[in-house]
């Protein structure tokens, strides 16, 4: 098409169109100054847009043709783990006995539901190794958020109040010092060893009578497996401080190895990864986490407990709380039940041993064009470094650009922190060989024109819907929304 | 597995690349003894048809709104949804893309968002929104520790009229953070905030007010007095709305609050045993704006000139600052925001002020032909918009589980929160008349 | 993207693959052999792919995105009536009381289906002013097939064997003399008068006890309601034929006159025309025809009657006989019936005031720009002249052409036969204004192109996924499957 | 109205433009006496919300396949559909393209149409397939127009066991173009084509016979001896067939057939009470190719020479030929052909065998467990593949009444065509030993 730019919907509008009707109204109708005092009525109208149904539709229709997703192509995003998405889900969500359900009906209206819920958190503790889950959280990082409110409680009700801080890798996501700090935690950075691992020396000399915990991935962001992880669990734990496992990274160890079993004493997962929740353009996901035995009583609630064949809600002793209303993404994570139960323990055994053998053949396939900065098998993912590139003056973003012209999305760029121009490839197990093949290929091609024409890569992205776009305007004078 | 494609030529292929003769290699990683001996104690796998049966078997389970007629309402309602969302955000373009952080070819979706930021700020009457929350009760969270952030205070005040889980919620998160908080009373004979109350409050001290509008019992707060004492001392009006109350209502701008929060499950979202739903959050003034949490989409050019949208401000986010972001929130509920787009589009102004006059409607008229019931009676004198509070002396827990009998779910009983005469009954523009009628008669003859 | 070519879903194959995975067999395996003689078995192995769920989503959601609909652009593609298609009619069709339900099942257990089919059945009855209708016809021709056999039974009927012929209108679509062979019919050419309209006065000349009857769309394919059809009514009717009224052009005329009411004797309907149910990219359609009262008796069947408030079939007393197995595209007309019920009579008289309206509008924004061969109000669609561009060496085909490069879908073009470069266009009723001025203008922008910048024109389409196709060579050779 | 978008001003607007009051002017070529002097008698238009709730009052009076069990077939089928299929043609991209005369911008539905095409010559093992027609029985009856035209002949041989319905609609559309009908009697022992029946007919007149495998009660037909007497004597020899026995069966290519048709509901589409299903038709040989009725999709290469696909073969049909085009047909069943080629590619070698098997296996299950009820004994004695038929001396309509009442959906009476105590069973891999072995049990009681 020659304009490829779509109106923005109020640019569509028309005064006096209409895109829904309702039903005539059958009660008599009341002047509504009798019923609401003229100063509580609203007074300017909202600039809602005035289009037909069909406008909204193509609208939509339209912006969607524009935009990239896993039912499009392949989606190398490291730690993001975009598997395929089973599309029997949504039918099952849609289902009235689910998607039609209110959160306040009597418990005994509502049994298939708890049921559904107390199997998903058996589930859960058992492929974690843990004992007992919440599904409230609506996000990995809400979670997190979570998890540290019970080792909180934990240390409280302890009447260990000086636990003020939490030991984070400097591999570690973002999220993790960020929900320290909601709740109020002082965050300790330890640094990676020559491996990619914790530095083991340096935590003992972190963790004392401040340490209410450490936080970690493993697969660590790096997608390396720390094997020091029974060391660095003794340690925490011989501290007086709790395990929190950060299980963004789960992906890798379905059936292998449980967090539980690792020493950690908290668990999240983000369902929309590792449980192919579909992410929906940024969420809706869900974090449910599991937490042992002992520290059970403390979760946000409420949780689903089985009483005499019945299924019912309860407030765990010494609940830290609610942490959001209702009971969390309901719809979100009775896919990732469905998940569990259409793979078994031996498909979700499989999914994980798949997508390691993916991840370390693609890592090994491409090392020669990009720098591996750890030479070591990998888990589920890798992370490879822009520098080679660099001389050329070809920089991550350049690469990552350059994919979208081959139809590609990009992998995460720049992150973990603590590799230079990194490049996170996580292919998940749902890829087929033919695709990973093709994207070595263009990988490899890429890193070709890289010292050959850099330009292209400079310059890329040419082939997609808009040019690169001009961020550093958008953060310096942001227009955040339209105005007439 | 239909869902994983490796064949085992594959599979030899690329160990044959590895070097290496099985994938167990590839976890040597792991301390062997950590290592699982056995199967995890799981179900063995289902086929698509045996899953589908599965789901079925619980979906019958439930009793559901498609085939009862429900008066539930207490923050997850059920308004009328166009069908034409689902089939819109079921396209795989929307509902399995990723964060669109490669704006290059996520252009749907930024301005999917884009354009429900700019809905929210109209509905609002603010001046800017994020791209959504997890609901709205952790939203008010969030609001609540933005004020106390922008003001360098640790006081909240929180109404006894709010709902209750969301003052829970609340509670949880201000606890984490040594925030206190401060009840204000409501009068038992209006429902709302009682004004007498106010003048108890340091006002110096407090970071923010919230009001809820309407409150937990369906009644419209006088705003003016709460905003003047609250803003005169330095200190942040934060409202909690219904977003369906403002197609009537004066919006939040307009009566002075400087955040807005709601829950957006009643623009367009399914009520799915209460989620995914989203928390929506606007606020204006660019010092204010710079503090929200979450993700927001901004307007942009391309190398060419060509307008494009990209996630702008990331520095108030955890990718950037980590432990200083201003939330630790990362995924959203994007897909939910899109849907509440799509609602408020395809409704329009005269489809979003409908609906606000219909449930108003409606809910006057079941609230009338209620009190005509004897023993029933209105506690509260305050106007109310859709939802309101009857008191009637019974036991309204089991009432409901008769009403469940003949296809009926019944108001929420204020029981769970010591209320115990009072049920909440909530009414959308979904009812009709005949509906109304025939629970009246029913319930009637339950009370009698 | 830099490679747009999608390969075949068998070029995505890899021996081994699974899509779908069935249950367990749960009854006692008997070997084969024991049930079917060797000689009986497959030997050979069909070539279907071997491809994974996600390669399968992703192929069709690729494939669908190199595909232009009325959700995605404007359609004027005149006498297909590319009107909007409610998507609520989708949720309609797929409830399991509709979709799941089989045509073998007791009479008592289908009466909601059996309902709506009668319903169905009086509302086209109502709308064109005849009596009896079938929903058997799959299609617009199939709905001529079928009529044109009750005239031929009716005929036969009365002992009136020697009727052999059908008159038709040049301009008249291919179905409808194809549709007379198919039933064994003679077909006779009536030509067009200089108003577009039938030729009265060789009419006359024509008819005879020969005639058999006459097929009509009116308005005809050039959108110009024929206003002498009393005249043509009763030539025909004289002369001992009947009219025979092709539906195709309905969208013009609902609520505003009625076949019936201007001699018609059968008509039928394309429901996925004028009653909006979506094309499916050419097909599944639904043609049902409604007769005068004479003629229900020689339906096709079996029809829906209604008998002490419970609705059953039966076959016309002397029925022609079955068209298509059960009761025609069941999933199909429900949409017709939503769409009546939805519009009710205003919104259906709407529909074509509407209709009509935009076609003229659009007919008299163009006219300056595109020579008209018709200069006179027109009806839901008009047809104009590509001739005036030919002397820049551009044919009617490069217009069509270029409009895909603009991002819209092309008239029909070349039909109807006797008008030279035609280029039909029917707007519809169900597009924004500002999507007809944008059309308009582009329109015009192209005839300006045509002038200054032929090449344009005779290159484009340029902004397509593909460039134009070799259509020569694929029917000189066809390939009509992919092959090992 | 929510689907017109004109508003008053628009309309004023083009008024204006083409010089006139009133739309009502826009009719003056309409007679005046035939104009409409007053509304339709349709009721009043409906809102979404009524509409959805009408269709679900009319859809709540059948008895479903979702709620019941059922073990009817007889050209319907409920054999597993996955659940992709609809998520993917539910995509307007697909749903609402036209046909795809416009190739520049309908690759898509191009493609997976040639792709179907592919598929159905695959499993047919003939040469080239057309892209779909009404259904199965109206592709059989322009297969034996065809076969007339290719032949220069006027006699069709049909056996008595072709599914009666198609028999009916292959007699329809004969009849009006004066082509004859021999019939071929079937043993009433074995229930396939009686082989002496075959010496009477002069074989020299035939156009084609047909033969339908497995035939109308589910038994496999010996081809061969069909297959000799016709193309010995020039005439053709036309197979219908279930596609999914062709997972199992040989195919009718290698066969030796010259026309094969057949009905693809069974292939991913959803009963729907009979339709929309399509006709699939396939042949070989160029001369039978370029006679086929119906689109075509062909392969070509764009100016670049990029591969592409076309609508090829035109000159057959009716927009060129006008009447002299191989058939009438023009919109077919396109969106069913692709429901048709993503079912065959979903489920692939492996799933298409798997179904064939398992229908098989269940079928004979069921078998066997009927037989075992007193009374009920197998009238034939040929081999059968997913339909089977049971004799007993009962009133099986009445029988079926009742088995409703304990949700199933019992076989086909064969009374409506005569054959009294008959009753012709379908059963496919859908069908759980659970729900065979319950149903037994339930007939056992109805008939003992
Ligand atoms: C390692 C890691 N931890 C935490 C998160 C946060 O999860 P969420 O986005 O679900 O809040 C992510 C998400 O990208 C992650 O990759
Ligand atoms: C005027 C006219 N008559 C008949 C038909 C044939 O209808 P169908 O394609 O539904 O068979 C058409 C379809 O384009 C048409 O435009």
């Amino acid at each position: 098409m020659i304009n490829k730019t779509i109106p923005l919907i109020f640019e569509r509008s028309t005064p006096g169109r209409l895109g829904y009707q309702l039903p005539n109204l059958d009660v008599p109708e009341i002047p509504v100054s009798e019923l609401i005092p003229e100063e509580y009525l609203r007074v300017e109208e909202p600039e809602l847009p005035e289009v037909s149904e069909l406008e909204v539709v193509r609208h939509y229709t339209q912006l969607s043709r524009i935009n990239y997703a896993v039912d499009v192509g392949f989606y190398p995003l490291g730690s993001c783990t975009m598997k395929y998405n089973p599309r029997v889900h949504e039918d099952l969500a849609a289902l009235p006995g689910f998607a039609n359900i209110h959160p306040y009906q009597p418990e005994s209206s509502v049994q298939g539901a708890l049921e559904l819920m107390y199997n998903l958190g058996k589930h859960l503790a058992t492929i974690s190794g843990l004992e007992a889950t919440t599904l409230q959280p609506a996000a990995g990082a809400h979670g997190e958020l979570a998890g540290l409110m019970v080792i909180k409680a934990y240390h409280t009700h302890r009447g260990d109040g000086q636990r003020t801080e939490i030991i984070i890798p400097d591999s570690a996501h973002g999220t993790n010092p960020a929900s320290c700090a909601m709740v109020g935690y002082n965050v300790v950075e330890v640094p990676s060893n020559e491996r990619g691992a914790v530095d083991v020396e340096v935590l003992k000399g972190l963790v004392g009578p401040k340490t209410a915990g450490l936080m970690l991935t493993n697969p660590n962001t790096l997608g390396l497996f720390d094997e020091n992880i029974a060391d660095i669990a003794e340690i925490v734990h011989d501290a007086g401080g709790l395990l929190y496992y950060d299980g963004a990274n789960a992906n890798a160890i379905l059936g292998i190895v449980r967090p539980g079993d690792m020493g950690f004493d908290v668990v999240h997962y983000n369902l929309h990864k590792t449980f192919s929740t579909p992410h929906g353009g940024g969420g809706p996901g869900a974090g449910p986490i599991v937490v042992s035995e002992e520290l059970a009583q403390f979760l946000p609630g409420p949780v689903v407990h089985k009483d005499a064949g019945c299924y019912c809600f309860s407030m765990p002793e010494h609940s830290v709380g609610r942490i959001c209303s209702f009971y969390g993404n309901f719809l979100v994570y009775l896919k990732a039940y469905a998940y569990i139960l259409s793979h078994g323990s031996d498909g979700l055994r499989a999914v994980s041993e798949t997508a390691v053998l993916h991840a370390n053949y693609m890592m090994r396939s491409l090392q020669e064009y990009y720098h591996l900065p750890y030479d070591r098998i990998c888990m589920h993912e890798f992370v490879l470094s822009g520098k080679w590139q660099r001389e050329y003056g070809v920089r991550t973003l350049d690469i990552a650009k350059r994919l979208l012209d081959y139809g590609y999305h990009a992998p995460t760029v720049y992150f973990p922190l603590n590799v230079e121009e990194a490049i996170m490839i996580e292919p998940t197990e749902t890829e087929p060989k033919s695709t990973m093949d093709e994207f070595i290929e263009v990988m490899r091609k890429i890193a070709k024109e890289a010292k050959d024409n850099p330009e292209l890569l400079t310059s890329a992205p040419q082939n997609t819907p808009l040019k690169r776009l001009d961020e550093a305007t958008a953060a310096r004078k942001p227009i955040l929304r339209w105005s007439k | 597995m239909r869902y994983l494609p490796l064949t085992s030529e594959e599979k030899q292929e690329m160990l044959k690349t590895l070097g290496i003769e099985s994938v167990q290699e590839l976890f040597e990683d792991i301390p062997g003894d950590m290592r699982l001996k056995e199967d995890l104690d799981l179900p063995k796998g289902l086929s698509e048809a045996e899953l589908v049966r599965h789901f079925h078997e619980l979906a019958e389970k439930n009793a559901n709104l498609t085939s009862n007629v429900s008066f539930l309402g207490a923050g997850s309602y059920d308004h009328l949804i166009p069908s034409i969302i689902k089939h819109i955000v079921g396209r795989g373009e929307f509902l399995t893309a990723y964060t669109p952080y490669q704006a290059e070819i996520s252009q749907g979706v930024l301005q999917s968002i884009f354009e429900y930021q700019t809905l929210i700020a109209e509905i609002t009457g603010m001046e800017a929104a994020n791209a959504s929350m997890y609901d709205g009760a952790s939203a008010l969270a969030e609001a609540c520790l933005m004020a106390c952030a922008a003001t360098r205070r640790e006081v909240v005040v929180l109404p006894r009229n709010l709902h209750p889980e969301w003052e829970q919620v609340v509670r949880t998160y201000l606890e984490n953070q040594n925030v206190s908080i401060t009840y204000l009373a409501f009068d038992p004979k209006t429902g709302i905030i009682d004004l007498p109350s106010l003048e108890n409050i340091d006002w110096d001290e407090v970071a923010c007010a919230v009001v809820q509008q309407p409150n937990f019992f369906g009644l419209m707060e006088n705003i003016k007095p709460v905003k003047k004492l609250v803003q005169e001392h330095g200190g942040l009006l934060v409202m909690a709305v219904d977003p369906i109350s403002l197609g009537l209502l004066k919006s939040p701008g307009e009566l002075g609050a400087d955040i807005v929060v709601g829950d957006g499950q009643s623009l367009g979202n399914s009520m799915g045993f209460g989620g995914p739903s989203l928390g929506f959050f606007a606020t204006r003034g660019n010092k204010l704006i710079r503090r929200m949490p979450g993700r927001v989409v901004g307007e942009t050019v391309d190398e060419d000139g060509r307008r494009g949208f990209v996630l702008t401000l990331q520095t108030r986010e955890q990718h950037i600052r980590r432990e200083k972001a201003t939330s630790n929130i990362c995924s959203n509920q994007a897909l939910n925001a899109t849907i509440s787009a799509i609602y408020l589009s395809v409704l329009g102004k005269k489809g979003f002020s409908d609906v606000a006059h219909q449930s108003l409607q409606k809910a006057h008229y079941l609230k009338q032909r209620l009190l005509q019931i004897p023993g029933l009676s209105s506690p509260f004198s305050a106007p109310s918009f859709k939802e309101f509070v009857i008191k009637g002396a019974v036991n309204w827990e089991e009432i409901n589980l008769r009403l469940l009998d003949q296809g009926f779910l019944g108001g929420l009983s204020l029981a769970r929160y010591g209320l115990y005469d009072l049920v909440l009954f909530s009414v959308t523009e979904a009812r009709t008349k005949e509906e109304m009628d025939n629970f009246v008669n029913v319930l009637g003859g339950l009370v009698g």
